[in-house]
């Protein structure tokens, strides 16, 4: 059952206690009446909410260090519930576990947005190569990028207008958002996949 | 994907039937995704292009395409003209360069261009698998009854002033009535006398209307604010006989009928 | 409103729990397996959700009673946390408990409603003149004071009856409360900012 661990607090094995201070003595208030208040706020939060949203919430002040101590812990206390809370790029948020969405689509069979490769691809090249201009897309997929495709992606609030190069033309820079990182479960760009090394074969060749 | 079976040679004349043509120009996302699927086709050395037998491929299909009046974007001619530059370059005698010049391969750009658009293409394709906000997942958000929590209004002592001041300003225009001046204190001790008449039934003995341990001006005070009431027939102070005891009765008749049940 | 009744189930007279069987032997699957599943749907519903609902959740038939069995378990799980799972009129759902609301309140902080310029001069009157008769305002004021201002006054318990004058009609003596000292943060009417400046520029006033 969910809730095998009734009083996570009793035995909480800070997962990540080696970096982090043990809970401080100076630790304020009732650490379990924190957590859920910490819950009540995460579960309705409509985004992530930051360490700084989080610290609002409370009239006593709340060190980052104690912060995280109960955020860490209140993520091991949903391990093996069916939502986990995650730190993103903006912020922590619970979201359910993938397991669960065929129940979830059950319910609410909307069809979830399918990318094209056009898409796809384009989005690639913006997360991989950002801030990058729409040539600079042309150039590496060798094609023209159609408006609706950039159009698309702004309007999932994936990509955004970062600025404007100083070339003729002023053309766009286009750049990743953090929704488009909260929206795949990261904290930053760095955590993306990293890229195939495909060019160690060619300095290979070169080498020959 | 279509990658990855090997060929061992290029087919140097290849027959695709019109609507399959029609599927394969739907599949390719551009000259280079062509290109990169004829190469991996072939099995070929992507650094090492057989350029000759490739332009051939590269133009039968983008022929074909246009035989079958599919619409053909410019970018596929436009790779067509580099391709068969690539290929006449390759033909050219080679310049002797001086020692440690480097030669520059005529296919290096091109070489460069299809690696960085497969390493892009796999990417998206690994973006693709992550887990993904309401693809995969939904965002917890449980319901917030705002209504439950009753947020009144908040008042401070300034505004208390200002409202004084508006009422005064405002009694400018109505001369006809005063306000009286009176030291607050005693109407403090005005209601609470009030009050604690009210919450002993009405009848009090005067003797237990002070409390000594308030000090002498608080004393001085209530007496003050006592003899106030009385004299606005709030309330009575009564003593039977002489040397009695004297009892402060609320002047409320009924709150004092109510008391005589 | 739907929510009055904080714990409908126990006076819910035809599916009271007293009459339901107890987990039937044939209770198909998992059923820690099925609440984490009604859980994942109900953390995540924008609305209240119907038991037919949540039974197009299941590829299997479930029975209303089984269905009624995991709520009532469900709804046992959360006791003691920052939130509480709901029957309503339209069905069930989390809502967080309104002692938390408080805390969310914090993080997205609403501008405080005010009171009208009406209430705040009749507060004003009866702090400093009291005790006072409605008719003793309606003359300060120099207009008619609606009994809806007193009420909401007395309703805030800043404001109450302390007697009643002795004249025809026996108007009702209005006096401040403690409360009203405590939430002003004052311990005594003598605390007000005093008037004899305010009143001296009245009487120059009055003088010319």
């Amino acid at each position: 059952m969910a809730e095998s661990n009734p009083n996570p607090l009793n035995n909480s094995p800070v997962e990540s206690s080696s970096e982090l201070p043990a809970m401080p003595a100076t630790m304020p208030g009732d650490t379990g009446e924190m957590k859920r208040i910490l819950e009540a706020v995460l579960l309705t939060a409509q985004q992530p909410l930051s360490v700084a949203d989080l610290k609002k919430v409370f009239t006593q002040e709340i060190s980052n260090d104690v912060m995280r101590v109960l955020l860490d812990e209140l993520r091991e206390d949903w391990v093996g519930r069916p939502a986990e809370l995650m730190q993103l790029a903006s912020g922590w948020r619970f979201r359910t576990r993938a397991e669960y969405l065929p129940y979830l689509e059950r319910l609410n069979p909307e069809t979830p947005p399918k990318y094209s490769r056009a898409v796809l691809e384009t989005l690639a090249i913006i997360a991989y190569r950002q801030p990058v201009t729409r040539g600079d897309i042309e150039d590496i997929r060798g094609v023209t990028v159609a408006t609706q495709i950039i159009k698309v992606l702004e309007e999932r609030g994936w990509v955004d207008v970062v600025g404007h190069r100083d070339t003729p033309g002023r053309p766009a820079l286009l750049a990743t958002t953090k929704k488009f990182l909260d929206d795949l479960g990261l904290r930053s760009v760095t955590e993306l996949p990293p890229l195939e090394q495909l060019n160690q074969t060619l300095e290979l060749a070169d080498a020959q | 994907m279509i990658y990855g079976q090997p060929m061992a040679q290029m087919p140097l004349d290849l027959y695709i039937p019109p609507d399959a043509m029609a599927v394969m120009l739907d599949a390719f996302e551009g000259p280079l995704d062509l290109l990169l699927y004829l190469i991996r086709k072939a099995n070929v050395n992507v650094l090492d292009i057989p350029m000759a037998p490739l332009t051939v491929q590269y133009l039968t299909y983008v022929e074909a395409m246009r035989t079958h009046n599919l619409e053909l974007a410019a970018d596929y001619l436009v790779m067509a003209a580099m391709l068969i530059e690539i290929k006449s370059r390759m033909l050219l005698p080679r310049a002797k360069v001086a020692a440690g010049e480097e030669v520059e391969d005529p296919r290096a750009e091109l070489v460069r261009r299809l690696i960085e658009y497969e390493q892009m293409k796999l990417s998206a394709h690994r973006l693709n698998e992550m887990p993904q906000a309401e693809r995969d997942f939904d965002w917890v958000e449980i319901w917030v009854e705002k209504s439950m929590l009753q947020r009144l209004p908040e008042v401070s002592v300034d505004d208390l002033k200002d409202a004084w001041s508006a009422i005064l300003r405002q009694a400018r225009l109505h001369t006809h009535h005063h306000i009286q001046r009176e030291e607050l204190s005693v109407r403090e001790h005005m209601g609470l006398i009030l009050r604690h008449l009210r919450d002993a039934g009405g009848f009090v003995e005067f003797v237990d209307m002070f409390d000594a341990t308030l000090g002498a001006s608080v004393l001085v005070v209530h007496f003050l604010a006592m003899l106030e009431l009385a004299r606005e027939h709030l309330l009575e102070i009564t003593q039977a006989e002489t040397f009695a005891p004297i009892y402060v009765r609320l002047a409320d008749g009924r709150v004092k009928s109510e008391s005589v049940e």
